[in-house]
């Protein structure tokens, strides 16, 4: 066999570790974590994808429905958010303390502010109604697609598909500013140094994959 | 990692430095693999109970239609009136056993139980990368097993669309009667989700970060390498199996359409997700006892296991393969041909890496100096009766044949044969292989024999017969086969097999009674009363908290028994082999 | 982190993509342009973007080579799923 | 005995399907003798004795093997090639089971629900949607060696129909109309069943079959014709 040699060892609490794949275990775990979520959304996108596109199913102009603009911005400030998050990143592993501070504040804010725009919207559009089970008859929407001309077909499944797919989204930026609260917090208690700031990078992963999800539902559910 | 390491000599040395455990954080919320693992294993040997239970209700009115059960007028006149079985609460009956089994008893029996007492100790890890999350996994099994069995108990009945749930049969209490019982089991399959996901998270990264010096990817033993392969299909499938259970939930609770017709929705997307899901889950349900098999035949047959790569190749093979044949479950269900055939073939081939891993483990037994000891002996049989589950899959596999056997007893009889003559017989075997182990002391040979061969006997008198129900044309899940003239010739053979089902069942006495007696009065185990190679051998049993007084390191595969150049027919991993004379 | 001082990619000049893919992304949703010719740019953008926030914010540019079989490995699956059953009404 | 066995066959692939089945049966048959007698075999012959030797004496070792690559690459290559020829044998019949239909097959409208079938047959002018379409519940008459192209559609729940006797099975799903043909090669009576868990009646939906001979099918498509509409009377047919 003759593979002795090859591996690598690393003392981390007093334990041998091999780093099989060179990534600490909170980084994979976190990446295998992902891998799942992905899947998930590919139940979700994977319906969406095929209710809508598998036959010939009537579907509501997305664009006419939803507020275009406002999730335009919504999904800028996710990704400012992301922005804050990877300069916090920076900001600790170059052993800048207030900068980890103060950038994960504002990744806090972006978070807590995207899913305030986003429960606006759902307010607005439940308002308008849009539900989960379709529009309401002689609600603002079917109204004014009616007038329009616009065709309404489809529009059970278009309620569904949008309130799941955005929903859990939005059920995932909530569970990241919880966690980012929570990080936060211990920043300001100094549990982040220079040498040992994993967490930070862990919890970064999981906020730019939610980032990535959005841009990912922003484009199929809004703009197709 | 500069981190300030107090100790470097171990864990052992590690744990000394904190005040003895409260019992509550020692046995009930325990962050210890080996205390998770056999929670895991009450936990799941009670659903095993349960859902054996549920299939003798079902049994019951398969072989004795319409007649009251003794007994079953404790189930009050909903379900059993005047002790005569209802309709909507066989259904239940038949929806519930499968569920139970599947996802309460062997799932977690396999990626609970043994993932987790074995993963670390056969690595040479003192424990789970995340052992919190380890906790957690099995503390959603508690809500996710409560909602599952409040089914049962409920207004308005269990849930009754079967294991696989068919929209839209499930999608509406209209159709099945059921008003709670299905959102409950949505639920139950949502939260069981979430414990599967962080279960199979540890694995994956401990298996790849924290294996000891020396034990490289091709020492890993073999149970290592189907429980790793097997967290993968998990972290894979199981979220499609959620978001699809999420979405027939919001479909009965929020009224969407997701899987209704009338405006669109399709039935089949369901299928579709859940086989996708539902196909790698049975090779989640049968790697890990490949797994645990191939470690038992080795230490039976005193042998290396024959052809160790083309082993984890097999796996690897069959893992691969198995995300592109979920469409040979729908094959009646209107799939394009085309979309038919593919299926067919990919399903197939799995038969090859199948094939090699049956021949490999027969090759292992060849001259071989058996020990037939109880685990050996269960061993075997997984080998015999998965050789026929696998064979009785071909039939399946071809469309045209598919056509005549889909939904009848055949399918019911070759499941069985994967899920109990396969999965279950090697889970016995590993219990009784690493009880001694888990407990320090070992179950008793003479019960566990006696338990082997009735239960052997009565699992064939049970299941084999159901496969000329099916080739007669019997359908599945039906209440009352006599409803059908060309069923009712039938009946002596149910009768039949639902006497060899109550043996069968009766039969599992002798492993209660060995197991709750050998927990107390076992004769003491040793550190290696299987004469065995892996790490986990190596220490006390039950092994100390942190399991490894000092990392171990690994010097060769897992397989070395009866070396020429030993003076015992096995060899520890972590001892050296002896320099050969002549050299 | 033990080693060599990590060197970040100018995440500023990632952000000013990312944000001028998004207006670029939500001009051509409404520009009226054929779904043909529509539908093509967008998933091309959304693509786009998904890159980069995975190398530069998720740092995958960083990782081991190896490391990204594990990352990759949910993607192959998801386009199956997809394809085939879009096959399935596509006779 | 014969009724713990396949039902006579009774359409025209029926025949074809029981000899691919039995040809796996004899290939799989085979397969399973040789495993289990392998076993068997291995278990008696080389279990461990008792050794009556010396008790200090060192037992005999197993004969120490890792593994051998050209046993491996042969019990690969002889399954691969099995089951190969299995998909080979099947797809023809696959395709003349789904695809198959004759041009000349007459249309039956299977519409079922809970729990019950609804048969329309094709009055004496072979096509459906006409004044002479005969309705029944739970029966269905066909005329022998004719063949017939199902058009199933479900107002509920996936059912799926199945006669066993002509080993003819397929779902009817809501939303989507599923298509299935056949020929009778029997006179006789046979059961549908429906083969798909569709609730708690799932159990007790068995329909009549019935296939005539040329000459009795022509008389009872006359007995059981509807009456013609009153002339002049709107013409409801559908299909003109």
């Amino acid at each position: 066999m003759g593979a002795d040699a090859r591996p690598q060892f690393r003392m981390t609490h007093g334990r041998q570790v091999e780093y099989g794949l060179g990534v600490y275990s909170g980084k994979l775990g976190m990446w295998v974590f992902l891998c799942s979520e992905v899947m998930f959304f590919t139940a979700l996108i994977g319906a969406y994808i095929i209710l809508r596109w598998g036959s010939s199913q009537a579907w509501p102009d997305p664009t006419k429905v939803l507020n275009i603009s406002l999730t335009a911005f919504n999904t800028f400030l996710l990704i400012c958010s992301s922005v804050s998050m990877v300069k916090a990143y920076a900001a600790v592993s170059h052993g800048d303390q207030r900068g980890l501070r103060l950038w994960l504040l504002a990744t806090v804010a972006g978070g807590a502010a995207f899913v305030g725009v986003q429960v606006y919207e759902y307010l607005h559009l439940i308002h308008a109604g849009v539900l989960p089970s379709g529009f309401r008859e002689g609600g603002e929407i079917m109204e004014a697609l009616t007038r329009a001309g616009l065709p309404t077909g489809g529009h059970e499944l278009f309620g569904a598909a949008f309130f799941t797919m955005t929903g859990f989204h939005g059920f995932h930026v909530s569970c990241g500013v919880l966690c980012m609260i929570w990080v936060t917090v211990k920043a300001f208690r100094g549990h982040y140094t220079q040498a040992h700031h994993e967490g930070i990078e862990v919890i970064g992963l999981y906020w730019h994959f939610v980032d990535l999800v959005w841009i990912i539902l922003f484009t199929i559910v809004y703009l197709f | 990692m500069t981190a300030s390491t107090p100790t470097a000599h171990g864990p052992a040395g590690h744990a000394d430095h904190h005040a003895e455990p409260s019992f509550l954080r020692k046995y009930v919320f325990s962050t210890d693999h080996k205390v998770i693992a056999i929670q895991f294993l009450f936990y799941s040997l009670f659903f095993l109970l349960v859902g054996g239970a549920l299939a003798m209700l079902i049994r019951w009115q398969l072989g004795f239609p319409g007649q009251p059960m003794p007994g079953a007028g404790v189930l009050g006149d909903d379900a059993a009136p005047g002790g005569v079985i209802a309709p909507k609460f066989y259904i239940g009956l038949v929806t519930m056993h499968a569920t139970y089994m599947i996802f309460f008893a062997v799932m977690p029996l396999l990626v609970g139980t043994f993932a987790n007492y074995l993963i670390p100790l056969k690595i040479g890890a003192p424990d789970m990368a995340f052992p919190r999350l380890n906790m957690w996994s099995f503390w959603l099994m508690i809500p996710a097993g409560v909602l599952a069995l409040a089914g049962l108990v409920v207004e308005g009945g269990s849930a009754a669309a079967g294991w696989t749930a068919y929209a839209p049969l499930a999608n509406s209490p209209d159709y099945t009667g059921v008003t709670g019982g299905q959102v409950l089991w949505c639920l139950s399959i949502a939260v069981f989700a979430a414990s599967s996901l962080l279960g199979s998270v540890n694995y994956i990264t401990t298996i790849i970060n924290m294996r000891a010096p020396g034990m490289v990817w091709f020492r890993l033993p073999l149970s290592v390498w189907a429980l790793f392969i097997t967290a993968i299909l998990a972290i894979l499938a199981v979220p499609i199996l959620a978001g699809a259970v999420i979405m027939l939930l919001f479909d009965q609770i929020l009224h969407t359409h997701f899987y209704l017709p009338a405006v669109g929705g399709q039935p089949l997307l369901w299928q579709h997700l859940f086989w996708f899901f539902g196909h790698p889950e049975v090779y989640i349900l049968i790697l890990p006892a490949m797994g645990i098999v191939s470690e038992i035949i080795a230490n039976g047959s005193r042998k290396p296991i024959f052809g160790y790569h083309t082993m984890v190749y097999a796996i690897c093979g069959i893992a691969f393969l198995g995300w592109m044949v979920w469409g040979h479950h729908m094959f009646q269900s209107g799939m394009n041909p085309i979309l038919g055939t593919s299926f067919m073939v990919s399903t197939v081939l799995i038969a090859v890496p199948t094939a090699i891993k049956v021949f490999n483990w027969m090759g292992t037994m060849w001259r071989g100096r058996l020990w037939l000891h109880t685990p050996m002996l269960n061993a075997i049989a997984f080998v015999a009766m998965f050789v026929i589950g696998g064979l009785s899959g071909i039939f399946m596999a071809s469309t045209p044949v598919d056509m005549y056997i889909h939904d009848t007893y055949f399918i019911v009889a070759h499941i069985h044969y994967v899920l109990f003559g396969g999965s279950l017989f090697a889970i016995f075997a590993g219990i009784y292989f690493w009880f001694p182990k888990m407990f320090g002391r070992m179950m008793n040979e003479r019960l566990g024999k006696l338990h082997f061969w009735t239960t052997f006997v009565a699992y064939n008198a049970t299941f084999f017969p159901m496969h000329l129900l099916g080739i007669a044309g019997h359908m599945r899940r039906i209440y009352d086969p006599n409803a059908y003239q060309f069923l009712q010739p039938l009946q002596p053979l149910n009768t039949f097999i639902s006497v060899s089902a109550f043996a069968l069942f009766a039969a599992q006495l002798p492993f209660i009674v060995n197991f709750f007696w050998s927990l107390f009065r076992g004769r003491p185990a040793g550190m290696n009363p299987w004469r065995d190679n892996g790490l986990e051998w190596t220490v006390p049993s039950p092994p100390p908290h942190g399991n490894f007084a000092h990392t171990p390191r690994v010097l060769h595969g897992p397989y070395e028994f009866s070396h020429p150049d030993t003076v015992e027919d096995f060899l520890p991993q972590d001892q050296p082999l002896p320099a050969r004379p002549g050299a | 982190m033990t080693t060599v001082e990590k060197k970040h990619p100018p995440y500023m000049l990632v952000w000013l993509w990312l944000a001028a893919l998004t207006i670029i992304e939500v001009w051509a949703a409404q520009a009226g342009l054929t779904r043909r010719i529509l539908i093509p740019i967008l998933i091309l953008l959304a693509v786009w973007k998904a890159a980069l926030v995975a190398i530069y914010f998720m740092h995958l540019k960083f990782e081991p080579r190896r490391f990204l079989l594990v990352v990759l490995a949910p993607l192959p699956l998801a386009v199956i799923l997809v394809v085939a059953v879009l096959q399935e009404w596509g006779k | 005995m014969r009724h713990w066995w396949f039902p006579e066959s009774a359409s025209s692939y029926a025949g074809d399907l029981d000899s691919l089945f039995y040809l796996i049966l004899y290939i799989t048959g085979a397969v399973f003798l040789v495993v289990e007698a392998g076993l068997l075999w291995f278990v008696i012959r080389y279990r461990r004795r008792p050794v009556a030797a010396a008790p200090g004496a060192a037992e005999p070792k197993a004969y120490y093997i890792e593994g051998s690559a050209a046993a491996e690459i042969i019990w690969t290559m002889i399954p691969a090639v099995l089951v190969v020829l299995v998909a080979v044998l099947s797809q023809g019949l696959w395709y003349h089971l789904k695809d198959g239909a004759p041009s000349n097959a007459t249309p039956i409208g299977v519409m079922v629900k809970q729990f019950e079938w609804q048969f329309t047959m094709a009055g004496a002018d072979g096509r459906l949607g006409t004044d002479d379409d005969i309705t029944r519940k739970d029966h269905l008459t066909v005329q022998v060696d004719q063949a017939y192209q199902l058009e199933l559609q479900s107002i509920d729940v996936i059912h799926s129909f199945f006669v066993p006797a002509f080993r003819l099975k397929q779902d009817a799903v809501p939303g989507m109309t599923t298509r299935a043909w056949f020929r009778a090669t029997r006179i006789g009576e046979y059961e549908v069943a429906c083969a798909e868990l569709c609730g708690l009646g799932h159990y007790r939906m068995p329909a009549r079959l019935v296939v005539l001979s040329a000459e009795d099918f022509t008389r009872w498509q006359a007995a059981e014709a509807p009456p013609p509409p009153p002339p002049g009377g709107g013409g409801g047919g559908s299909g003109q």
